[in-house]
């Protein structure tokens, strides 16, 4: 962590500030009271856009610890938040309960459902592991649909906008506060758990899984860790979209969403918090554009042409990041960062 | 002069074999309170094998290991790394995603309180913790003198610096039994002199210049190092092991050792 | 009791097409060590070249056969060259996200040439009905068998008898070694993706014929992955037994259990209970070997 | 200099998306827009294909001129322009989401409904903004409060009570008929093992078997659950299957030797979401006997009205590219319910007043004896509570290679909730 020129730390807490300087704090001010005065001048779609954005944030940050971080790699994460998200619907629907206990139920029941399937992660590792959560996905989903008196199977659920007393979140602004006041929580958990202890045991178990266990790292316990920590963001992120929907439904937890999510971290930059907003905001404004771009594109080609271009698109841009920026789009940033700290001279450590 | 300090490891007939091939055959050996035991064999004599039985990274098939009377065969390296037992590696085995001052401070894991759910709450109690073990991560970065390297990411560093920060990991762990496996390979004499003074400032300790941590104040009760250099190890070594084979074929002071034929024999290949 | 040998006789059906497409996934990862998620698009794209060979261009089968099996080569190198080669040496996830990313972009290009629609060519593949007694044997398994057992010999052939067979195996065991030898390493790789995507684009011909073209054909690679893991994943012939195995189980399971359970379905999930149990207690499959781990 | 490069994509792109967000100034014009999401890619990308094409047909008819179909003589009003509107969801509900809140800052005032997952996520919002909105599927979801999305279809369970209907009608065994669901793995395949529907069947005097589930696009053939019907004995399967679903299955029963003129005797009937007009031609003899209710006339019959009119315009407006799915009917009655809806508004509230649930009111809920042509099997009628738009349901069988109508019964109205 780098510091503008002439900026010295005088303790091992300054050392470790995330936010040092007064530019830091006036930064991070700016942009809270930007984001939550949004809804004054921005319209319902784009509060509807970042609502979406923020939910993706919070399910990439568990995905970041799972697999950037631990270097356990989930292509199940979607199952997961169906997890979180049957969770909450199941309490509020069917028990009667407040949304506010349900979502932190929805999260421990998610990262308990991690902590089941993340126990191959013991013996195995890679592809092995990759399929072990593939396997999760679908066993969740088929589980779903089977407890029918419970969730009511393929028909779905009826889910309450959340409510504060009396006052129900029902406007796109009032629920777009709710994530993202989550959201911001759950950055900053974020940020504070991968720079503390778990964290590096995290990175030391992805890097080096068995010099980690040497130096003394429980392999096991931090591994099931990282998938409980994971699967509690999945499970968050999946009772806040259905109480956004107003709905819960297996399919709106595919299969290849999960892949998208992995897709925000590498184009974010894997192991990077501020990586995993890069990601998740940047695909999902990708997602709109190609989407907006369709229609246009169909005067010209075949509107059926014109809307795979967007498939098209969205997967080169994986490749193109991953051959030419495969660190991510947080590393650019970091960089650009590092050059204008040093700027007029470099002042290093 | 041997038999007056107390055994701090005992190894008795371990063997350890893979899939028939054999890499330990029934090695015994003691190493006690305040020594350097050197391990000196061929290459593939078994050296590596049995400091990975000692870490408990592989499990042998029959023998037992004693650590201060307790048996710890057959453990898990993690719980081994609590009792005190650290180590380098050969081919360097760092966390190359995270900077020198966190790889360090991930070796600290096993002296911390911390969980994820303080960890993520951080201010208060974890920042408290943290804040005291990178004074201590500090001092062991001064004794090895990597200040300059503190934050850079170890992926990048160069092989000579790698080394260096993975025995400063090591000793982050504070351990009584400190098993160093080739230190010095790939090193220019500069380096190898650079290493072995910390090897011996190390297992000395530094007493009032480092007073608030332990294995930097009192030093390491013992040491086994795994080394080709015979100069280093003569120079150091309180004791000599010779495996070949996997097997022992002798044991004893430095000046014992250069003088043993079946060492020299095996050393040299055998004339007939 | 004929209920049972009818289920048996038809999973052993369903195994051999799971085996073909797992053939394609192992043979990618014995030679590169990539572990390929696209391999059931291969199979995607070889149902639409069926369709456009047989129905389109109104060729023969065999006609269809040759010029398909050009189209996985050009595309197998073109894959190997333009995605898979600048990736030589990044960690795992990122060769596997490539794949991923490789799956959407195959998939956008089925949907931009076909439309994505539903094609069939119903009747254009010879339908052989076997009749066991009152067990009627599919035909897709009588093709498949044929296939799969081809497929292997010639890659039986090729392994002993070519050098850049002999390339192949060897790298699986060491690449050092192989390139010491003077075999380049990317020349290794390009063939096993040659031969991933014509062992897939040939499935997906057979499988065409059979359920039709459509999207979500390609659904099959991760039901492939089922077999792989049962399988072990460096061994052909583990892939063919572990498919054989897989879908008789899934066959005998569904048409036992769905009854039983409240709302059915069984077979869409059960490979991904074996693969989930597989990965418990034996998490290198039947025949997949214990890596020595070394420090 | 590659870095440069990079940083001006970068900037193209941030435009890009900048301006797509924020909405277009109000257009000087008068434009109306129909349409509304469209699943192009997906399971559902042929149908909604065709879909669009007829929605595009229709506005330039429409536009062209100014009246609403050939047989009726109520004109749109002269000095607005339709314009069709439309984003790809991928059958996705986080992205159905975005684009309706897009297509509603872009002035839309009704909607459309491209399937399941979209209808579960839209459903709430469409009610609280008051839009109306056909859908192209017919899953239960529509009847379940708070019915602003509509049905040209009857919905699947009265689909299905319909070939009850025929079947115990001509069933000549001494037995009880016994019937069993064979239905795809999908929220639409599913929603027909109800209670009411089960409840029904045992009404008409059939022995309910149980069901069996068989994936949306099959990747193999089902024959397990093919087995099992066989093994249970039963004569009719009822279930919801796309085509992508319904010819594996059917093509595999044959070679099992099941179906109404083979040995073992058993007749399969579909609804409306295999569209016989396609499957006919594709599966001819072997499709034999194959039943399916709620269906669309198919395209070559140009003696009735509404089909000669799409051929019609087909050849108008893109000679060189015909489009042959069925569901080519099925864009073309959204299109004309879209399209009535926004006239009958138009008469209540002049164009700059217009807001959806003015559409929703004055228009969708005021459609009456909505002419089709013959596209749909009774003209169509909506209103608060009615959103099943036809009253009867027609059921065809595919009878050596050909379509045969096998009559027309009234909708049951099974599913309450």
């Amino acid at each position: 962590m780098g510091l503008r020129c002439g900026t010295f730390r005088e303790n091992y807490a300054q050392d470790m500030a995330i936010f040092r300087t007064r530019l830091h704090w006036g930064v991070l001010f700016a942009f809270l009271i930007f984001l939550f005065t949004c809804p004054l001048f921005f319209s319902d779609r784009i509060l509807t856009v970042m609502t979406m954005i923020g939910i993706a944030i919070i399910s990439v940050h568990g995905l970041n610890i799972l697999t950037g971080y631990c270097g356990q790699i989930s292509i199940g994460h979607v199952g997961f938040m169906a997890v979180g998200a049957y969770t909450s619907a199941i309490l509020t629907a069917k028990l009667g309960w407040s949304f506010w206990p349900a979502l932190p139920c929805a999260g421990l029941v998610a990262g308990i459902a991690g902590l089941i399937f993340g126990l191959p992660s013991l013996k195995i590792k890679g592809f092995y592991l990759i399929m072990a959560t593939i396997a999760a996905h679908f066993i969740i989903i088929w589980l779903i649909l089977q407890l029918y008196n419970v969730t009511g199977g393929p028909d779905g659920l009826a889910v309450l906008k959340p409510k504060i007393g009396s006052f129900a979140l029902n406007s796109k602004a009032s629920y777009f506060y709710l994530v993202m006041a989550i959201a911001c929580l759950a950055t900053s958990l974020a940020i504070n758990i991968v720079r503390t202890r778990a964290g590096r045991a995290f990175v030391a178990i992805r890097d080096n899984d068995l010099a980690a266990e040497v130096m003394g790292i429980n392999l096991w316990s931090y591994k099931l860790q990282a998938f409980f920590i994971g699967c509690v963001y999945a499970g968050v992120a999946g009772a806040l979209l259905v109480h956004y929907y107003g709905f819960a439904s297996v399919d709106q937890f595919p299969f290849m969403d999960s892949v998208w999510y992995l897709g925000m971290l590498i184009v974010g930059g894997m192991g990077s918090t501020a990586g995993a907003i890069f990601g998740a905001v940047s695909l999902k404004l990708l997602d709109e554009l190609v989407t907006i771009v369709g229609p246009v594109l169909s005067k010209i080609v075949a509107a059926q042409a014109a809307a795979s271009l967007a498939l098209i698109t969205r997967g080169l841009v994986i490749i193109l990041f991953l051959i030419f920026e495969p660190r991510g789009l947080g590393h650019r940033w970091g960089m650009i960062k590092a050059y204008f700290r040093l700027w007029p001279f470099s002042h290093e450590e | 002069m041997e038999t007056d300090r107390p055994v701090k490891l005992w190894i008795d007939n371990l063997l350890l074999s893979f899939g028939g091939v054999s890499a330990l055959i029934d090695v015994s050996m003691n190493i006690r309170d305040n020594e350097i035991l050197a391990i000196i064999g061929p290459n593939g004599a078994g050296k590596t094998a049995l400091l990975n039985c000692i870490n408990g990274f592989y499990k042998p098939q029959k023998g037992e290991i004693y650590y201060d009377g307790q048996r710890i065969t057959r453990m898990r390296p993690d719980k081994l790394a609590k009792l005190g037992i650290a180590r380098t590696f050969q081919n360097i085995e760092l966390y190359a995603g995270l900077s020198t001052q966190d790889n360090i401070m991930a070796a600290r894991h096993v002296l911390m309180r911390q969980n994820f759910v303080t960890g993520a709450l951080f201010f208060g109690w974890a920042q408290k913790e943290e804040i005291e073990h990178r004074q201590t991560v500090e001092e062991i970065i001064d004794l090895l003198e990597i200040a300059p390297i503190r934050k850079k990411i170890v992926g990048l560093l160069p092989y000579g610096m790698r080394k260096r920060v993975e025995l400063a990991r090591a000793l982050a762990l504070e351990p009584k039994i400190l098993l160093l496996d080739e230190p010095m390979a790939g090193m220019n004499l500069e380096e190898k002199e650079d290493i072995t003074r910390f090897i011996i400032d190390v297992f000395e300790g530094q007493g009032a210049t480092y007073p608030n941590t332990p294995v930097l104040r009192d030093g390491i009760s013992c040491i086994i190092l795994v080394e080709h250099d015979m100069g280093v190890v003569m120079d150091i070594a309180d004791r000599i092991v010779v495996l070949d084979f996997g097997r022992k074929i002798a044991e004893g002071t430095p000046a014992e050792i250069s003088t043993n034929p079946e060492v020299i024999s095996a050393y040299l290949g055998k004339e007939k | 009791m004929t209920f049972f040998l009818q289920l048996v006789v038809t999973g052993f059906a369903l195994g051999m097409v799971y085996a073909l497409v797992a053939i394609g996934l192992v043979i990618i990862l014995k030679c590169s060590n990539v572990f390929n998620i696209a391999q059931g698009h291969f199979v995607l794209i070889g149902g639409y070249l069926g369709y456009t060979f047989l129905v389109l261009f109104g060729l023969p089968i065999w006609a269809t056969l040759v010029m398909a099996v050009v189209v996985a080569i050009i595309m197998g190198l073109l894959i190997e060259r333009l995605t898979l080669r600048p990736l030589v040496g990044q960690p795992e996830l990122a060769v596997i996200m490539m794949t991923i990313a490789l799956a959407t972009v195959l998939e956008g290009l089925a949907t931009l040439i076909w439309g994505g629609e539903y094609k069939t060519y119903h009747g254009v593949l010879p339908t052989v009905t076997l009749k066991l007694g009152e067990i009627s044997v599919p035909p897709e398994s009588l093709i498949g068998l044929i296939v799969s057992i081809a497929a292997v010999t010639i890659l039986m052939l090729l392994f002993r008898y070519t050098k850049i067979g002999l390339a192949m195996r060897a790298t699986a065991e060491d690449l050092q070694v192989v390139q010491s030898v003077g075999i380049r390493a990317t020349t290794v790789y390009a063939a096993s993706w040659v031969i991933a995507c014509v062992v897939g684009v040939i499935g997906g011909i057979l499988l065409g014929g059979v359920s039709g073209v459509m999207i979500p054909l390609a659904e099959i690679g991760l039901k492939a992955f089922a077999v792989v893991l049962l399988g072990g994943v460096n061994s052909i012939g583990g892939a063919i037994v572990a498919g054989i195995i897989l879908g008789m189980l899934e066959n005998v399971a569904a048409g036992y259990l769905d009854p039983l359970l409240p709302r059915g379905g069984l077979a869409q999930v059960f490979p991904f209970i074996v693969m989930i149990i597989v990965l418990f207690f034996k998490p290198y499959g039947l025949f997949g070997l214990v890596r020595i781990e070394r420090i | 200099m590659a870095k440069s490069k990079l940083a001006l994509a970068a900037l193209v792109i941030t435009i890009l998306v900048a301006s797509s967000l924020f909405p277009a100034s109000a257009n000087a014009a008068k434009t109306l827009y129909i349409g509304g999401t469209m699943s192009l890619t997906g399971p559902y990308a042929e149908d909604t294909a065709a879909v669009l094409a007829a929605y595009e047909d229709y506005a330039k008819y429409v536009n062209e001129t100014k009246r609403m179909a050939p047989w009726r003589n109520e004109k749109f009003p002269a000095n607005i322009t339709l314009e069709v509107l439309w984003r790809d969801d991928e059958l996705k509900a986080a992205k159905a989401l975005t684009i309706y809140e897009e297509l509603k800052a872009k002035g839309m005032l009704l909607y459309r409904i491209s399937g399941t997952p979209v209808a579960l996520a839209l459903k709430d919002r469409l009610n609280e903004d008051g839009f109306g909105a056909p859908s192209m599927g017919g899953g239960p979801y529509l009847i379940t409060p708070p019915g602003t999305i509509f049905t040209y279809y009857p919905i699947w369970t009265d689909d299905l009570a319909a070939i009850a209907d025929w079947f115990i009608g001509q069933w000549k065994g001494t037995r009880k008929p016994r019937v069993a669901y064979l239905t795809n793995d999908s929220g639409g395949g599913r929603s027909i093992e109800v209670p009411e529907m089960g409840a029904y069947l045992k009404k008409l005097g059939y022995e309910f078997v149980g069901s069996q589930i068989v994936p949306l696009v099959p990747t193999t053939p089902p024959t397990t659950q093919l087995m099992w019907l066989k093994e249970n004995k039963v004569d009719l399967a009822l279930g919801v299957m796309i085509n992508a679903g319904a010819q594996p299955t059917i093509k595999e029963a044959v070679r099992l030797g099941m179906g109404p003129h083979l040995d073992y005797k058993i007749t399969f009937g579909m609804t409306a979401s295999s569209p016989l007009p396609v499957f006919a031609p594709a599966m001819g003899e072997v499709g034999n006997g194959f039943v399916v209710a709620g269906s669309f006339p198919p395209l070559d019959d140009i003696s009735i009205p509404g089909i000669k009119f799409c051929n019609e315009l087909q050849k108008k407006y893109h000679p060189s590219k015909w489009v042959g799915h069925i569901q080519y009917v099925a864009g073309m009655l959204e299109a004309m319910t879209q399209v009535e809806a926004l006239r009958l508004a138009l008469q209540k509230m002049p164009f700059e007043k217009l807001t959806p649930r003015q559409v929703l009111e004055d228009g969708f809920y005021k459609i009456r004896n909505l002419d089709t042509g013959d596209l749909s099997a009774t003209p169509l009628t909506y209103g608060p509570g009615k959103i099943e738009g036809v009253d009867a349901v027609r059921v065809d069988q595919l009878q050596k290679g050909k379509i045969i109508k096998l009559g027309v019964w009234p909708c049951r109205h099974i599913y309450k909730r």
